[in-house]
C-alpha cells in the first residue's frame, strides 16, 4: 500500500489540519485505504463542512413535517394517510463534463434517494443554468443535458412535469444541473437509515461495482480548474433499466416487515451508505469486499469502497430474512449479496481477502466530521439608483422579451420529456406549477422550482427570500396550499469570505420568508465551489416547493378562457426596473436593486387569491414574475389563444409594464364578478385593481399599440428550435 | 474513398446495453456467452483520393461529433 | 370482458393501460408476468407500453423473446384479439405479429405531446365505435415510432384497410411512412399504435378519446 | 473465443441517424461527405474453439436477437 505522503493527503482534498485530525482521531496515521475513506467522507459533499454551521438556522418543522433534513429526503404529510417524499440534488461537474450521462445519472441518484424512503416517485421537475446561448459549448450541453434527463426519466416511467432553464455567461464553465423527485408513501411505512442493533445481515442490492465515478465526491468538492477535463474517466454510465427494476424490486421488498434500514448508495458509494447508517443507528458496521458483486477483475479494497457505480443500494434487514429478500431480487434479475452485519464495537471495518483494511470508529467518520465557520465578507447590497430607462415603444419591447433566451418557450425542452406517463398529469409543462393527481384520489400535489440568481448577486438575502416567495406564489397560482420545501444551495469557492457571505445571507433570507409564509425546509443538497479559473456563478440558491390541493378539479390555470373576462391586477406595482429582464434584454444592463419582497403582503395577497380559486370564482391565474406584468398578460394570451386588451393608464408605461414588483398575480373573472371581487380584496386589505379585459387576436395596451397574438407565439417558440436546430447532434445512450 | 469508423466504449466504462444483451442471450439458451459490448459503427464516402489527408480528415471528425472523447474510443478503417 | 396486460421488465405504462380497461370494462384486467409460459383465459391481451429491457439493442426486440410471447403468438394466431400500445406495437413488429418496423423518430428526439390523428378504419373491434375519417387526439411519447416497411407491404396495409389510425393535418411527430400511427394484422385481430389511448380516457387529463377505443373493444368482446 | 457482429440497415432502409450525423458534419464545415449510415458493432465472447461451430452459433443469435431481418444485414467476424 502507498505510503501516505503530504502530496497525497492534498490529492486527496485533505488540508494538512483535517489530515493531524484524523491522525489524533485514529490515535495512528491511517492507512491508503482509510484516507480514502476520509477523503470523501470528509469532502464537502458529503459532511457538508463550510455550511453545516449555516443549515441549521433553517426552519424545519411545521405539524405536517413527518421527516426534516437529515434523512435521505423529506417528507411531509397529504392527509388521509398518504406522505409526499421529495428531495432535489445537484449533478453540476459531471453534467459539465458528460451532460448525457451526468444529467441521467442524477435523476437516477434523486429518485433512488425518494423510494429508498418507501415512496413511489410521481414527479420530476429539473431547474437547469447554462452559460450564455453564445459560448461555444452551451448548444452542446443543453441538448446532452435535456436528452440525459429524459433517457432517463422516461425509462423510468416517472412524469417530468417542470423545471427552468436559464441562461447566463456566469455559468459558462460551471452550469447547473438540479433534479428534484417527488414521491408518495403510506405516511406509516416510510423507511428510513438507522442501522440499529447488532447481528444484523448488511445487503447490496442493485448492479455490480465497477470503476466508476472513484472520487466524484471529491470531485464535486474541488473548484474546476481547465485540467478537470482530464478526470473524465470518472464519469458514470447510468443504467435506468436496472434502476427500474431495482425500483419495483425495492417497493416489494418495503411491502414486507424485512428492512430494519435501507439507504441509496450515492456520492462516495459503499463508504458513505454504510458509514451513514452505522452512524445514525448508533451501531457499528463489517463488510466484507470479497462478498461484493464485481463487473470488473482485480477491484482494490479502496476502489470498491469509493466507486460510485448507480443504481446500487444497502439494506440492514433482519436476522433470517434474507432468503425472502434474495428471492424477489432474484425475480427481478439484480444482484443480491450479504456483505456484512452491523456490530456493537461502533467501529467501521472492511475486510479484504481475509485482511483488515479498514478499521475506524464510526463517529470519526460522521460525526467529528469538520464544521467550519469560514470567514464571511457581506458584499453590501446594491441599492436602487433608478435606473434611467430611455422610452422605447413598449409593444416592440414586448415582442423582444418574449422571444428572448430567458423568457421564450421551453417546449423544445419538455416535449423529449415523457410528462403524462402515470396519467396522473393534471397541469402539464409549461404553467406556474405543474399538477399531479395523487393516483386514484381527489386530490393532487402542485410542484415548483424557482430562484432569479439576478437577483441573488444585487443581494443575497434578499435573492434567498425572494425565491422562497415565488415558489410559494407559484403553488398558489394553481390552487394549492404550499407545504414545505427542499433547496439546492449552488455556489463558488466557500473558501473565499464574499462567496461565503452570500451563502450566509441566502440562507438567512431563505430561513425568513420560510417562517414567515410557513413553508419550512424538509431535505436539501449543496453544490459548491460552482468556479472555474475563479470565475464564480451567479449565487443561485434553487427552491423546490410543494403544495396540496385538496380538489383536483378547483385549479387554476394560466391561460384566458373567456372572451370579455375582466382581468384583475393583484399586488402593488411601483414599477420597479432594477435588475429586471426589460434592462437587461432591452437596455443590455444588468444594474440595480432586486425587488424588495414583502413577505406579508405576499402571504396576504396569495392567501385571497387561493381563497378565490378554492371558493370557485376564479379558474384562470398568473403569477407576476419574470418580465413583469405585459410579459405575463402575453403568456396568459398565448395559452389561452386569445387576446386581450390593458390600459396602463396613469402609471409611466415601461416600469409599469415591465418592472418586477413582487407579490403579484394577473386573474380573470367574469365581468358582472368584477366588482363583487374587488371589494373583497379591500375588506382583505389586498391592493386590487381593474386592469382591461380578455379577446380579440391581438394585445392590445392603451395608447401603446397592440400585436396579434399569433406575432406573438412566434417570436415565442421560434428562440428555442431554431437555437438548437443546427449543429447538434441529439445524444443518445 | 469509403471510411469506416468504430465506436466503443472505453474500457470499464459500464456497458447497459450490453450487459443486458448478454443477459438475454443467456435466457435464449445461449450458454457460455461471456462478456458483451455494444458499440457503433458509422460508414461514410469522404472525396478525398489520400489516404493520410483523409485519415485526417476523419479523425477529426471524431474528435468534433462521432465520438464522445469523455466515455469512447475509435478506430478508423478505410476501404477503397 | 376479461382481459390481461402483459408485465416486462421496465414495462411502465401497464398501470395506466389496467387503470383504463377497469374503468371502462369494470373489471379488474389481469396482469401477466413476462415469465409465465401461459395468457390466463382472456377476452384480449394488451402489451403496454414502456421501456422493456430499457429498449436496449431494438425497442421491443429482448421482450419479443420472452416466455409469454409464444403463447400470445399462439392465442393471436387462433384470432385472440391483441393491443400492442407504443412499447406493445414495438413488441408486435419484433415478434412478427405485424408487419414493418419502428425506427428512430426523424430528428432523433424523444417527443411527448398531444398529437391529432385520424381514424382510417371503422372495421375492426378496436375501431367500430368511430366515425370513419374521426379526428381524434391522443398524447404521444416515443423515441421509436417511425414506422418503415416496404413499399409492397405499404401498398398491403393500406389496399387491404389495415392502417387504422394516421397522424392528421401531416403533423407527424416521427417522419413515419405515409403517416401510419397504427395498424391491424392481416386477421385485423393485432392492433399496434405508437399514441396512447389510454392516457386520454380523462377529462382532467388529454381528453377522453381515447375511452371510444376501449368502448370499442367492450361491445366487440362481451 | 472473439466474435464482432456488425449490424448495419439494409439499403434502401432510410436511417435517420445516419443522416442527422451527415448533417451535422457538414454543418461543422466537414464539406463533401456522402451518405452516411450508422450500425451497431456487438463484441462478443464465445466459449467455443471450433471456428465454424462458433459461426453457426453466432448466426443464430442474428436471427434470434441481434438483428432485426426487416430492416437489418449483418457480418460476422472472428478474432482469436
Ligand atoms: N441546503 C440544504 N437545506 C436543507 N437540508 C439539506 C441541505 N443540503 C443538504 N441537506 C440535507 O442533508 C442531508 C444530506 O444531504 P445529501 O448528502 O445530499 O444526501 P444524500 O447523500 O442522501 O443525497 C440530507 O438529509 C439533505 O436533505
Ligand atoms: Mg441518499
Amino acid at each position: 500500500m502507498s505510503a501516505i505522503t503530504p502530496q497525497l493527503v492534498r490529492e486527496h482534498g485533505l488540508s494538512d489540519e483535517e489530515y493531524a485530525r484524523i491522525e489524533a482521531l485514529l490515535g495512528r496515521a491511517p492507512n491508503f485505504v482509510e484516507l480514502g475513506i476520509f477523503s470523501v467522507m470528509w469532502s464537502e459533499h458529503c459532511s457538508y463542512k463550510s455550511t453545516r454551521a449555516h443549515l441549521r438556522r433553517l426552519p424545519t418543522k411545521a405539524p405536517w413535517v413527518l421527516q426534516g433534513p437529515g434523512e435521505n429526503a423529506g417528507v411531509i404529510d397529504i392527509g388521509g394517510g398518504d406522505a409526499a417524499v421529495f428531495k432535489m440534488e445537484s449533478h453540476n461537474h459531471p453534467s459539465f463534463i458528460e451532460p448525457y450521462q451526468g444529467a441521467a445519472t442524477g435523476v437516477g441518484g434523486i429518485m433512488r434517494d425518494v423510494f429508498t424512503m418507501g415512496a413511489r416517485p410521481i414527479a420530476m421537475m429539473n431547474a437547469l443554468r447554462f452559460g450564455a446561448p453564445g459560448h461555444e459549448k452551451t448548444r452542446h450541453l443543453v441538448a446532452g443535458v435535456v436528452a440525459g434527463i429524459g433517457g432517463y426519466g422516461n425509462c423510468m416511467g416517472v412524469p417530468t412535469v417542470g423545471g427552468e432553464v436559464n441562461f447566463h455567461s456566469s455559468y459558462n464553465g460551471n452550469i447547473l444541473v438540479n433534479a428534484m423527485c417527488v414521491g408518495i408513501a403510506r405516511a406509516d411505512r416510510i423507511f428510513k437509515s438507522a442501522a440499529k442493533g447488532a447481528g444484523n445481515p448488511v445487503v447490496y442490492i442493485g448492479s455490480k461495482t465497477g470503476r466508476d465515478g472513484i472520487h466524484g465526491a471529491t470531485m464535486a468538492s474541488a473548484e474546476f480548474r481547465e485540467d478537470s477535463q482530464e478526470k473524465r474517466p470518472t464519469v458514470q454510465v447510468g443504467d435506468p433499466f436496472t434502476e427500474k427494476l431495482l425500483l419495483e424490486a425495492c417497493l416489494e421488498l418495503m411491502a414486507t416487515d424485512a428492512i430494519v434500514a435501507i439507504q441509496d448508495m450515492g456520492a462516495a458509494g459503499l463508504t458513505s451508505s454504510s458509514a451513514e447508517m452505522a452512524s445514525k443507528g448508533g451501531s457499528g458496521i463489517e463488510l466484507d469486499l470479497d462478498c461484493v458483486p464485481q463487473r470488473e477483475t482485480g477491484m482494490t479494497a479502496y476502489e470498491m469502497l469509493l466507486s460510485e457505480s448507480q443504481e446500487r443500494m444497502l439494506a440492514v434487514l433482519k436476522p433470517g430474512r434474507e432468503p425472502e429478500a434474495e428471492r424477489i431480487f432474484r425475480k427481478w434479475e439484480l444482484d443480491f449479496a450479504v456483505i456484512g452485519e452491523t456490530t456493537d464495537t461502533s467501529h467501521f471495518v472492511v475486510r479484504h481477502k481475509g485482511k483488515i483494511v479498514a478499521d475506524i470508529p464510526v463517529h470519526a467518520l460522521a460525526e467529528e466530521a469538520p464544521v467550519y465557520q469560514r470567514p464571511l465578507a457581506s458584499r453590501k447590497p446594491l441599492v436602487d439608483e433608478p435606473p434611467f430607462v430611455r422610452s422605447k415603444p413598449v409593444i416592440d419591447s414586448l415582442l423582444k422579451l418574449i422571444g428572448s433566451p430567458d423568457l421564450c418557450s421551453r417546449r423544445w425542452v419538455w416535449e423529449q420529456y415523457d410528462w403524462s406517463v402515470m396519467a396522473d398529469t393534471v397541469q402539464s409543462p409549461g404553467g406556474d406549477a405543474a399538477v399531479v393527481r395523487v393516483h386514484e384520489s381527489n386530490k393532487a400535489l402542485a410542484i415548483t422550482t424557482d430562484v432569479t440568481p439576478r437577483y441573488c448577486r444585487a443581494d443575497p438575502c434578499l435573492g434567498g427570500k425572494q425565491a422562497v416567495a415565488e415558489a410559494w406564489r407559484n403553488l398558489t397560482a394553481v390552487g394549492a396550499k404550499p407545504l414545505a420545501i427542499t433547496d439546492n444551495l449552488n455556489f463558488g469557492n466557500p473558501e473565499k469570505p464574499e462567496i461565503m457571505g452570500e451563502i450566509a445571507a441566502s440562507i438567512d433570507g431563505i430561513a425568513e420568508a420560510c417562517r414567515a409564509l410557513d413553508f419550512p425546509v424538509v431535505s436539501g443538497n449543496c453544490s459548491l465551489y460552482n468556479e472555474t479559473n475563479g470565475e464564480g456563478i451567479l449565487p443561485t440558491p434553487a427552491i423546490g416547493g410543494v403544495g396540496l390541493i385538496e380538489d383536483v378539479h378547483r385549479v387554476a390555470t394560466i391561460a384566458f378562457k373567456r372572451e370579455g373576462d375582466a382581468i384583475l391586477l393583484i399586488g402593488e406595482t411601483e414599477g420597479h426596473l432594477g435588475r429586471s429582464l426589460y434592462l437587461r434584454e432591452i437596455e443590455g444592463r444588468e444594474e440595480g436593486a432586486a425587488p424588495p419582497v414583502d413577505l406579508v403582503a405576499e402571504r396576504r395577497n396569495g392567501d385571497f387569491v387561493r381563497w378565490l380559486i378554492e371558493s370557485g370564482s376564479v379558474d384562470t391565474v398568473h403569477d407576476i414574475s419574470d418580465g413583469g406584468l405585459l410579459v405575463t398578460l402575453a403568456e396568459m394570451a398565448m395559452a389561452g389563444g386569445m387576446g386581450a386588451w390593458v390600459a396602463l393608464g396613469g402609471h409611466t408605461p415601461i416600469p409599469f409594464a415591465f418592472g418586477e414588483d413582487q407579490g403579484r398575480y394577473l386573474v380573470c373573472v367574469p365581468r358582472q364578478e368584477a366588482d363583487r371581487i374587488l371589494a373583497q380584496a379591500e375588506t382583505a386589505h389586498v391592493p386590487a385593481a381593474l386592469l382591461g379585459q380578455t379577446g380579440g387576436d391581438s394585445i392590445a395596451a392603451a395608447g401603446q399599440g397592440e400585436i396579434t397574438v399569433a406575432d406573438l407565439k412566434r417570436a415565442h417558440e421560434s428562440w428555442f428550435p431554431a437555437f438548437m436546430g443546427a449543429g447538434e447532434l441529439p445524444p443518445t445512450n | 474513398m469509403k471510411a469506416r469508423v468504430f465506436i466503443t466504449l472505453k474500457d470499464g466504462v459500464l456497458d447497459p446495453q450490453g450487459k443486458a444483451i448478454g443477459h438475454a442471450l443467456n435466457n435464449l439458451g445461449f450458454g457460455g456467452v461471456g462478456e458483451v459490448r455494444q458499440g457503433k459503427v458509422i460508414d461514410l464516402e469522404i472525396h478525398e483520393r489520400d489516404q493520410g489527408k483523409a485519415r485526417a480528415t476523419v479523425n477529426d471528425m471524431c474528435e468534433k461529433l462521432l465520438a464522445n472523447a469523455v466515455i469512447e474510443k475509435y478506430e478508423i478503417e478505410f476501404r477503397p | 370482458m376479461k382481459s390481461a396486460v402483459v408485465v416486462f421488465p421496465a414495462s411502465n405504462c401497464d398501470r395506466d393501460a389496467a387503470m383504463a380497461l377497469e374503468h371502462i370494462t369494470g373489471e379488474k384486467p389481469a396482469m401477466v408476468w413476462h415469465g409465465d409460459s401461459e395468457l390466463p383465459d382472456v377476452d384480449l391481451v394488451v402489451l403496454p407500453g414502456g421501456f422493456a429491457y430499457g429498449d436496449y439493442l431494438r425497442c421491443g426486440a429482448m421482450a419479443a423473446q420472452s416466455a409469454i410471447m409464444r403463447d400470445v403468438k399462439a392465442r393471436a394466431d387462433r384470432g385472440l384479439p391483441v393491443l400492442g400500445i407504443c412499447n406493445g406495437f414495438q413488441v408486435l413488429t419484433e415478434a412478427g405479429l405485424l408487419p414493418g418496423a419502428l425506427m428512430r423518430n426523424a430528428d432523433l428526439k424523444f417527443v411527448c405531446r398531444p398529437v391529432a390523428l385520424e381514424v382510417n378504419e371503422t372495421q375492426s373491434a378496436f375501431t367500430r365505435k368511430y366515425d370513419k375519417g374521426q379526428r381524434v387526439t391522443f398524447p404521444v411519447a416515443h423515441g421509436d415510432g417511425n414506422y418503415f416497411a416496404d413499399h409492397d407491404t405499404l401498398d398491403r396495409l393500406e389496399g387491404e384497410g389495415r392502417v387504422v389510425f394516421r397522424y392528421a393535418q401531416s403533423d407527424n411527430p416521427n417522419g413515419s411512412a405515409r403517416d401510419i400511427a397504427g395498424i391491424l394484422s392481416e386477421k385485423r385481430n393485432v392492433l399496434g399504435l405508437m399514441p396512447h389511448p389510454e392516457r386520454a380516457c380523462d377529462p382532467l387529463l388529454c381528453g377522453t378519446d381515447g375511452r371510444v377505443l376501449f368502448e370499442s373493444l367492450l361491445e366487440s368482446l362481451s
